[in-house]
């Protein structure tokens, strides 16, 4: 039985707004994919929200309450966003990260 | 007195764009046959607008400061917006709006008590509105489109209860504020079950899917405002299931009447389920608000 | 476990700023000494942070996509805004925020299904916090501020009932998810009778003001909850009486109290009644929730 | 018996944007001092909500559906905003639209 983590998601983590910003603004994304540090210095990130975004830890970011929309939009940010190749990866580079297992094993 | 002339609930999985061409035959079928029906049934509603309600996917506002309900006023619409674009893999469109039809509803819903929020610019939309557009070929028929952009996914959400609600007071103001003997064309646009962002992103859930899909056609609103609730659709896939509360409103603006579904396609590469419901209007509507027992 | 330490209910009336100096003396002497016992007691009480809900007055968020809460998260808040200075006639001030302490709060209220929105960056004050941060000198006490702007004036508008439910939330997240031993101050400013923008812009209501005076210091809330209606403070000047929704906000938190009021004055040049309440809270508040019967 | 315009209010109208954006925007308040008529032109203002903004006629605009919070920083806008001179004119102003009385009658 999974339960739902919408309802215990955190509102208040920093990380929604750069996952938010990224979506609408495609010189942050440019400046995102060249200067990744760079980009996350502008934001309040805790610590470890900081490094789990940097380890690509979904797990991580999800059990300290990121809403788990915005946690598919970050994987399409961090591996690709088209429909047929990027995005297929995001998908399967973020299954692994939540349940610990690649896709296919 | 205005009046529903059309009403249907379809999902929008984005990828059932981008990887049609890859799917099996059978369900490239389902897919091609509901949205054909789509936009034949409504041609032949001969609508003066069409509403959609459609999640937003936290595209248009912030997570901190999210509305349950925003109404596009512009006088056209254009999608889909520029990073959904290879996502989606759909065409780009444009489909006329309606500002007098959006304040219309805006005024109307504040009025009722209901909070909506109203963007007088440009919405972004990603599959939730551009999916049926292009794949139903909407933005041919020439009909503005006026689209509600709804909260599915950030707490607190609007529930069953309260959509239904939502879709009473849209067919008030349909029958009430809007301009007589307009033609109203309804659909709710989201589901059936899936986990975007979720560790079951390729999970479908079959049993649920063919469970709703009778239950949406089966008029019996009394079951849908009792069974259809937040706790089971996030059961069956987490902050995906639940833009099924799209088709609640519209369920709540027609009241009880049966449906007819075109097929229930499953492919894993879609990571949805899909199905779709056009609702048979009695002729007129009479009362389209009250409640049949069930 | 975190405690309510003070509460207080408190008018902002911009003109009682700007004009104060033309007020007449025992206008004069009811306003100081309810400033005065405001600063004196919340110092007195050594509070950990002040939280202030007040009427937004449409200042930070567009009519057509107005939150009912707004929570300033920001490390400092500065105020007035610019357009406000020259009509409030006050100072500049500065005063901490708490970005910790309003992170809390919004997760809390999200997470006990009450939709309060929340900014990071600066907020537009005007008389809502000004005035009793510059009349009260609250910035003087070195203590921070968390601000929750509330919508009083813009229908659908969360009335007494869900202005006291927000207030024992408020109660249950100080008590349960504010860190160990934090000593909270509230206070709820707006009212009391008046009429912004209205036909009856000079009336004030001294009936309703002095019933309301004591209905508040009564510590009767189920009369409150049942008395202090939308339509009766309406009634009593249309659009600024109902900013008295933020005091029951602090009354939800409170639980039933009685309180002290430090007189009413009248001056037409104010256009609002004015007149404070301060509550006398139970030592250590033990059931902070739970309402008594009257 | 007064009953309360905020229910009736027709939040639609653009003149709460015009407003909004006046008290947001010392430039555009500049500019609406200097060419009032090229500041509503760019708003989507309704032909009678237009003319009842140049007429002052604040009467018109409540009956239409303006919020009357405001109707009357609008009218300070107008008018005058400081405390001890202009927004007592404005408020007198505003109240003599609303009631066909000059204040003092
Ligand atoms: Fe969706
Ligand atoms: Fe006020």
């Amino acid at each position: 039985m999974t339960t739902s983590r919408l309802k215990s998601y955190d509102p208040s983590l920093a990380v929604h707004d750069l996952v938010q910003d990224l979506k609408w603004d495609p010189d942050l994304r440019e400046a995102f994919a060249r200067d990744e540090a760079g980009v996350l210095d502008r934001y309040p990130l805790q610590g470890a929200e900081r490094l789990a975004i940097e380890k690509r830890d979904f797990k991580a970011l999800y059990d300290m309450g990121m809403h788990p929309y915005l946690g598919g939009q970050l994987s399409r940010l961090i591996w690709g966003n088209d429909a047929g190749g990027g995005a297929i990866l995001a998908v399967n580079n973020l299954v692994a990260s939540l349940t610990g297992k690649r896709q296919g094993e | 007195m205005g009046e529903i002339v059309f009403a249907a609930g379809i999902p929008h999985l984005p990828a059932m764009v981008g990887l049609y061409d890859r799917a099996p035959p059978d369900v490239q079928a389902i897919v091609h046959n509901s949205f054909e029906a789509l936009h034949a049934e409504i041609k032949a509603a001969r609508p003066d607008v069409i509403i959609v309600f459609a999640n937003d996917h936290l595209a248009n506002s912030r997570i901190r400061g999210y509305p349950d309900f925003l109404i596009g006023m512009a006088d056209e619409h254009r999608g889909p917006h520029e990073w959904f674009k290879p996502w989606i893999g759909c065409r780009d469109y444009a489909i006329k709006g309606d500002r007098n039809v959006a304040a219309t509803l805006f005024r109307g819903m504040i009025r009722r008590g209901i909070r909506l929020f109203a963007e007088p610019g440009a919405l972004k939309f990603d599959d939730n509105i551009s999916v049926p557009v292009t794949m139903g070929n909407l933005d041919s028929l020439g009909i503005p489109l006026v689209p509600v952009l709804q909260n599915c996914i950030v707490p607190p959400i609007p529930e069953q209860q309260r959509c239904y609600e939502v879709g009473q007071a849209l067919a008030d103001i349909i029958e009430i504020d809007l301009a007589p003997d307009m033609r109203v064309a309804l659909i709710g646009s989201g589901g059936l079950s899936h986990e975007p962002g979720g560790s079951r992103y390729y999970v479908i859930d079959e049993a649920f899917d063919r469970w709703f899909l009778d239950l949406a056609a089966s008029g019996d609103h009394d079951r849908v405002l009792k069974e259809l609730t937040f706790e089971r659709m996030e059961a069956s896939g987490s902050g995906g299931t639940v833009e099924l509360f799209s088709w609640v409103v519209i369920m709540g603006a027609t009241g009880p009447c049966k449906g007819r579904s075109f097929g229930y396609a499953i492919h894993r590469d879609f990571r949805c389920g899909f199905g779709a419901v056009i609702w048979d209007l009695e002729p007129q509507t009479a009362q389209p608000r009250e409640q049949v027992p069930a």
